[in-house]
């Protein structure tokens, strides 16, 4: 029993972890998805999302839900600026160009911001607007408990997710996404505004992953402005774990990322838990190569 | 040797080169500082020509090169260090030590990896890089001489300009005429499309395999080279990003483009090392503020690479 | 040996969609065979289960006398298997040239040490390689063209360059998948001339796909005829053209268009 | 079918003096063209003529280096496609370029994105439906794993879903079979007649587009060296020399 | 006019550590000015970034010594980049010393003393040593977890002194984890060491990754005491650690509130200047810069082999750190003290002697 609730502890550590992944790679499949773009970036613009909560926290006071609010906001605008300024004169170079111009970007917000007259190069604390409490469950003497910030989690990364959906697959929006995804100069014969969805496409992945840089300082309260890299990257990998392209996969891939390594740390050593998600990954790949979701449809 | 004589041309401007080098280094007329970075660029271009093999004329999406890069390393640093041959007798040997060592391990880990194409193919050797860095902080395990997180420390300062020059132009000549011969066609082909070459009798799979060991192996070298010029190696020197560097060489030198990986890695080297000297003291942190920005309006203005003018 | 190839019983299906149910056919060495039939009726599936690209869901293929079920594809190129898409799939950045010659050098090897160090085998294989590209680009009209990218050229001069790319592999059998496609029917007679030139020189067995009857009916000596991934008939091109199923499912009451 | 297009006939598109290049390579050079409300005007040429260039400059997938194309006396030279296609263009792409990952359902819906009116939207469905019962079949399948033949039903039946006035068609019969093809032609004439659409036909089977059309130009190396009607342009011995064969 | 010295300063002001550059540039900028005012010379700084990266900090210390020539050498910050810098510094002779690297191989590696390296700070087993001292002796700890960086030299160094130190004094390490670089998220760890219910929980690392785990320590119920190392001197510790830090002990260079006129006066002028109290980044970094300048006055002429004859013997330096001498591997031989971290900041608990 102690061996279970154990390991149910471990699960819950990594589901918390993966739902965090979950809301980075959800738009790390859209702006993929859109313009075959691993966008570097994306990574920074959760810690831009963090920061601005930070600030309006710590200096405003505002309540958590315009914190939420305000912040996507604010990241949607700037992946909007990103795409209209880094990315969108290459629209029509080859994408190895625009995923250059990506590092680009990503390293430059990462140096920018780190100026002591933007931001701060220091590690900060995130103020943690309210109080953790744990909720303590043992049903038939199987003892587990999570916490109000995992719940938090949960369920933005889930309302996200089927928010998502809904754009994307019910609205007509979220139509003209999916087919400038697949074929831009088609997609204009169909009357679709490319840059405007290109856009939409942007901000919204944007916003998603403010929203992550909100509950990430919230679960793990700390900021730094090179906090986007290593989250970024992995939750990248989760989206092509999940399927690239694939809502769904985004989510499930970043809570497979999430609790492996959580899982590993618990059972094996916290030093391989990066080294078993690229053996996931790997095996994944080769048995199927898009991903535990993707689809493919290769006509010779 | 017909090698060298149909290189005859190649071969005059490479001594010319190496003439004028020596005897700038020879009569001080540049500091050691400026020596040091020149011999760098070799090592940045060699490594970045087996990126360019792998990826520019293959096509496989590659973002775990400087894992190879560090494999190569390591590798040859430990030998020499171990077998105490640290002399330029062996030097030599611990380099195609280094080099072959790289090799293999592209070989191994090939096989499975390289049946994924493009970006898939470039998540699996990122993920492959992060295993290479987590293998070399841990490394310390295995052996107290590698250093583990700590660094490798006490290698003996073997490459000079001699070595690395002739090493590096030596094997461009190799990779070019490697490139003009049947191989270098089928990867070209393998590139634009694989379905294709196969129906033409091309085995994809051995040609990707090769060019990726082949690569690997220069960039394997290029690391055996560093070792021995820098005498510490530390994993964050073969993280991710140092990938990210190689492949901004390959593309801003243009894809399949050999004399453009070479200007690009001396222009991306020079740029990063240029604004140490002229940058003022008081805002030298903003170094890395110009340097993404350089690198954005560049792909903005030759997003084909430097070499190649905007098309359309 | 009287057959070239063989198919037997071959079936392959996507998801619920049987796109080739059991076909079973042959080729004698020396012959054309046309393939006709409605869109989606498995044509093109057939072909890609010949050179391997899809792998059959049961049934054998033989060449030659043996089964070649297993092989990869690149090893029934080698064997003598040629074969062109039916969408266009050029190396397109690389020259007419390049094209030509990787398919003929992929047959004809030299060492990488050799293609380094450049000895005598490299200069011999690659010199040959240009005397047979330089054959098949002035026996398909490419003459003048032969440094130009695959990609900047006209759409028919890519359809002749997938042929010409084809026929470097110096195959025994070749496999066309609607040739005519995008061709206007003056091209189209050209084509037919071509084809019958090709088939002579290189000493050729052809198996054709194509919805030009212009073009199908003129070349074949047997034409197949397939629905539904079934052989519905075969027979020559005046007996195919009378039957009754062959009208109804596929050519329609006028005749030939 | 004859031409029975006067003067009167107001003026759907007027393309005049357009010239388009790719880089340095000149395309078309000094094209001028005019295509009457309901009218069909068909145009002949060689591979690399330029024809599917002419048409994409239409619906501004090309940008033209000189020359105007009015529509419905709406200058369009350099508006977006997007908006060209919500005025009315449509059209249909050389290689069908259906959306491979979408359902033939979601195909076809996305050809009707600019086509506000839900009735409008269900009756073309219906039509195109009862057009291509083998569409119908397939409404759920993805459109990637159709056949050749079924994709071009697919690509025409989208474009048809905008409602569009004036539709260009790039190859309408390319790899289809003869029956599939006879069958896309009479749609065509369908169409034009029921709906009186304007249409601009490229097509190689020189045959079928002279057939289907009231008016042809013949485009040779971007220039436009005859043009008339369909009836006599079918009998002209330059014509049946260098396109329609014996 | 006095004779000008060129000193150069190599400091991440770029990078991941870019605080430690710009506290460690900040008290360089104070020692220089102070000593411009009463030294023999006038100094004139070389700045340059390493980034925290070994190649850059090697490019930089070549670019120092061969092309501005500067006479001595101030920094690196972290020691994977300052043992390429000390290669460099030894092969050109030029004297270096670094307040705050601590990997003994920055002064001695494969068995040879490279002569002309120094440090300001005491080495990673020292510090190892003295918290497990503290721990057992002071806090009457049996069973200790360790928690420790394996992809950083200085929190593993730490790690793996503490271990055999503790276990000597007969206490017994329950659980000794290892994290990566970038992790946040140490829950699977802290789940593991609190079914060992340790009583110290030994965090060697600096304080953005000590604040996040003793958050999540105590956010798992863990009560052990937590003991850390100098790398937890910020002010930002409690920011981000809160309630969860408050009561934990570390080693550390020097106490702000120990009666101490130098250090007093370091920690005014700092004050004043950039609105903190110092860390121990600047005032290690400050010393360091002290005793090169002393050397540098007692010295017959601020050339290598002569600057390095008056270093060597450097002996009861009164620095903001504490008495420092150097041993003959010109590792700084000084006092630890042990400070406890309370909401108020950090109050001096005990000195622990060499
Ligand atoms: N990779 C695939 N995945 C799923 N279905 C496929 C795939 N390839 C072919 N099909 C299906 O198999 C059937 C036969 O397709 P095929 O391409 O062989 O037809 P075809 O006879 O060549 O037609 P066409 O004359 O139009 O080219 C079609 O219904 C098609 O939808
Ligand atoms: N994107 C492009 N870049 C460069 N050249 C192009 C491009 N597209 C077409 N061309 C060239 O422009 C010329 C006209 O092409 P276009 O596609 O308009 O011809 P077409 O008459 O439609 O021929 P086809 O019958 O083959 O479809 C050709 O020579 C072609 O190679
Ligand atoms: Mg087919
Ligand atoms: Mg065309």
């Amino acid at each position: 029993m102690e061996q279970a609730s154990y390991i149910a502890a471990q699960v819950i550590n990594g589901l918390q972890l993966g739902a965090v992944y979950a809301l980075i790679a959800l738009g790390y499949t859209m702006v993929y998805g859109i313009l075959r773009l691993i966008n570097f970036a994306h990574g920074d613009i959760f810690m831009l999302g963090a920061f601005v909560a930070y600030f309006l926290i710590s200096r405003f006071g505002m309540p958590l839900y315009l914190v939420f609010f305000a912040t996507m906001a604010v990241t949607a605008l700037s992946g909007y600026l990103m795409e209209k300024i880094a990315y969108k004169p290459l629209r029509n170079a080859p994408r190895i160009s625009l995923l250059i111009t990506a590092v680009g970007v990503s390293l430059f917000l990462e140096y920018f911001c780190s100026l002591r007259s933007i931001f701060t190069p220091d590690y900060i604390g995130f103020p943690r607007p309210f109080e953790m409490e744990t909720y303590n469950f043992s049903p038939g003497g199987f003892e587990f408990s999570f916490t109000n910030v995992q719940a938090l989690i949960f369920a933005i990364t889930f309302s996200a997710l089927v928010l998502l959906y809904l754009l994307v697959y019910r609205t007509k929006q979220g139509r003209a996404m999916r087919a400038v995804s697949y074929d831009q100069e088609t997609a204009a014969l169909m009357g679709i505004n490319i840059d405007n969805t290109v856009s939409l496409t942007f901000m919204v992945g944007a916003a998603l992953a403010g929203m992550g840089g909100v509950l990430y300082g919230i679960a793990y309260p700390q900021i730094n402005v090179f906090m986007g890299i290593m989250p970024g990257i992995k939750s990248f990998i989760a989206a092509v774990l999940g399927g690239i392209g694939i809502i769904h996969g985004a989510v499930i891939g970043g809570l497979i990322v999430g609790v492996s390594e959580v899982i590993v740390s618990a059972f094996l050593s916290s030093t391989y838990r990066d080294g078993v998600i690229f053996v996931i990954l790997l095996i994944v790949l080769l048995v199927k190569p898009s991903g535990i979701f993707g689809k493919r449809s290769d006509k010779v | 040797m017909r090698f060298f004589l149909e290189s005859k041309k190649l071969m005059l401007l490479a001594l010319g080169i190496y003439v004028i080098l020596r005897l700038s280094f020879s009569f001080d007329i540049v500091s050691e500082y400026i020596e040091q970075i020149t011999i760098y660029v070799f090592i940045v271009i060699l490594a970045a020509t087996g990126l360019n093999v792998i990826y520019g004329y293959t096509g496989q999406f590659s973002l775990g090169h400087a894992a190879f890069y560090g494999i190569g390393a390591y590798t040859s640093a430990y030998l020499a260090k171990t077998s105490g041959l640290e002399n330029f007798l062996f030097f030599p040997a611990m380099i195609l030590a280094g080099g072959l060592m790289a090799a293999l391990v592209a070989y191994i880990i090939g096989i499975p990896i390289l049946r994924l194409r493009d970006d898939f193919l470039g998540i699996a050797t990122l993920g492959f890089g992060i295993l290479v860095r987590v293998f070399l902080d841990n490394s310390d395990r295995i052996s107290e001489t590698l250093g583990g997180s700590r660094g490798f420390t006490g290698i003996a300062r073997l490459t000079n300009l001699e070595i690395a020059f002739f090493v590096t132009v030596f094997l461009l000549l190799v990779t070019r005429n490697f490139i003009s011969s049947r191989y270098g066609l089928f990867w070209r082909c393998i590139k634009e499309d694989e379905t294709a070459s196969a129906s033409i009798g091309i085995d994809t799979a051995r040609m990707k395999l090769m060019a990726f060991v082949y690569g690997c192996f220069l960039a394997g070298v290029a690391g055996a080279l560093y070792a021995h010029l820098y005498t510490f190696l530390h994993p964050s020197n073969f993280d991710f990003l140092r990938s990210i560097d190689f492949l901004i060489i390959v593309i801003l030198g243009g894809m399949g483009n050999i004399a453009g990986t070479i200007y690009a890695g001396l222009l991306w080297v020079g740029f990063i090392e240029g604004l140490r000297i002229v940058l003022p003291a008081n805002i030298v942190d903003l170094r890395w503020v110009f340097i993404p920005l350089l690198l954005i309006v560049l792909m903005m203005w030759r997003p084909y690479g430097l070499m190649t003018k905007k098309k359309g | 040996m009287t057959t070239i190839l063989e198919v037997d019983r071959l079936m392959k299906s996507f998801g619920g969609v049987k796109a080739v149910d059991g076909i079973s056919f042959h080729v004698d060495p020396g012959e054309a065979l046309g393939i006709i039939g409605p869109n989606g009726a498995g044509k093109t599936t057939v072909f890609n289960l010949i050179t391997r690209f899809y792998t059959p869901d049961s049934g054998d293929i033989r060449f030659m006398g043996k089964s070649v079920t297993h092989l990869p594809p690149y090893r029934l190129a080698r064997l003598g298997i040629g074969r062109t898409f039916q969408n266009l799939r050029l190396f397109k950045e690389l020259t007419v040239l390049e094209n030509i010659t990787s398919a003929y050098l992929s047959g004809h090897r030299y060492s990488p040490f050799a293609g380094i160090f450049r000895t005598g085998r490299h200069s011999s294989v690659e010199n040959n390689a240009q005397v047979k590209a330089w054959v098949l680009i002035e026996f398909l009209g490419l003459a003048g063209r032969e440094h130009t990218k695959a990609g900047s050229l006209p759409y028919g001069e890519q359809r002749r360059l997938e042929l010409a790319r084809a026929l470097a592999i110096e195959p025994q059998l070749l496999l066309i998948d609607e040739p005519g496609a995008g061709m206007n029917p003056r091209e189209i007679q050209d084509l037919v001339t071509t084809l019958r030139e090709a088939k002579k020189r290189f000493s050729l067995t052809i198996v054709m796909i194509e919805h030009q009857m212009g073009l199908v009916m003129n070349i074949s000596d047997r034409i197949l005829v397939m629905d539904f991934g079934e052989k519905i008939m075969e027979g020559t091109p005046a007996e195919v053209k009378k039957d009754r199923r062959v009208i109804e499912a596929y050519l329609g009451e006028e005749g030939p268009a | 079918m004859t031409n029975h297009f006067s003067n009167e006939v107001p003026v759907v598109l007027a393309i005049d003096g357009l010239c388009v290049s790719y880089g340095i390579i000149g395309v078309l050079d000094n094209v001028s063209l005019e295509v009457r409300r309901g009218e069909i005007l068909s145009i002949v040429g060689a591979n690399g003529a330029g024809k599917s260039t002419l048409l994409k400059s239409i619906t501004g997938l090309v940008r033209p280096a000189s020359g105007s194309i009015d529509f419905d006396g709406t200058r369009i030279t350099t508006l977006r496609t997007d908006v060209i296609v919500r005025m009315g263009v449509t059209m249909v792409p050389e290689g069908r370029r259906i959306f491979p990952d979408l359902t033939v359902k979601e195909n076809l819906e996305l050809g009707g994105f600019s086509q506000p009116d839900k009735k409008v939207h269900r009756d073309l469905l219906d039509l195109i439906v009862t057009s291509f019962p083998r569409l119908k079949e397939r409404m759920k399948q993805h459109a990637g794993t159709l056949s050749g033949g079924e994709q071009q039903m697919l690509a025409m039946g989208r474009a048809l879903m905008s409602h569009p006035k004036l539709l260009l068609l790039d190859e309408p019969s390319m790899g289809l079979s003869p029956i599939i093809t006879r069958e896309i032609f009479s749609l065509i004439t369908r169409i034009n007649s029921e709906k009186g659409i304007s249409m601009i036909l490229v097509e190689q089977n020189a045959h079928m587009a002279l057939e289907h059309s009231h008016r042809s130009c013949v485009l040779e190396n971007g220039r436009i060296t005859l043009q008339g009607p369909s009836g006599k342009i079918k009998h002209d011995p330059r014509i049946v020399e260098a396109y329609l064969g014996v | 006019a006095k004779e000008t010295v060129k000193i150069g300063l190599i400091t991440p002001l770029t990078g991941d550590v870019k605080t430690f550059g710009e506290s460690i540039k900040n008290a360089f900028a104070i020692a220089v000015e102070e000593y411009s005012k009463k030294g023999k010379y006038t100094i004139q700084t070389v700045i340059a970034d390493d980034r925290n990266d070994p190649t850059e900090g090697a490019n930089a210390a070549l670019k120092l010594v061969t092309q501005d020539k500067v006479a001595a050498i101030i920094g690196p910050a972290t020691s994977k980049v300052a043992i390429p810098v000390s290669v460099i510094a030894t092969q050109y002779k030029v004297p270096m010393i670094t307040g705050t690297a601590t990997n003994p191989k920055v002064t001695f590696s494969d068995g040879k003393r490279k002569p002309y390296v120094f440090r300001a700070c005491f080495v990673d087993n020292f510090q190892g040593v003295v918290a497990a001292n503290f721990a057992l002796k002071d806090l009457k700890a049996k069973t200790a977890a360790v928690l420790y960086d394996v992809s950083n030299d200085y929190s593993k160094g730490l790690g793996e002194y503490f271990k055999p130190t503790f276990t000597k004094g007969n206490g017994k390490v329950v659980a000794f984890e290892s994290y990566q670089k970038d992790d946040v998220d140490f829950s699977a760890l802290i789940t593991k060491v609190a079914l060992k219910k340790p009583d110290v929980v030994f965090l060697p690392d600096y304080y953005n990754k000590v604040a996040l785990i003793a958050r999540q320590i105590r956010e798992k119920g863990i009560k052990a005491a937590l003991v850390g190392s100098d790398g937890w001197d910020s002010p930002e510790l409690v920011k981000i650690g809160g309630s969860s830090i408050i009561g934990g002990y570390f080693v550390s260079h020097y106490s702000p509130d120990r009666k101490d006129p130098i250090a007093e006066a370091f920690i005014k002028k700092y004050k004043a200047r950039h609105g903190i109290v110092p860390d121990a980044l600047a005032a290690l970094t400050y010393d360091a810069a002290g005793i090169l300048f002393k050397a540098l006055d007692t010295a017959k002429n601020p050339r290598s082999e002569e600057l390095l004859k008056a270093l060597a013997p450097t002996k009861g330096y009164k620095g903001v750190t504490g008495t420092i001498s150097f041993d003959t591997n010109g590792d700084a031989v000084k006092s630890a003290v042990i400070l406890k971290v309370e909401k108020s900041g950090f109050r001096y608990t005990t000195t622990v002697n060499p």
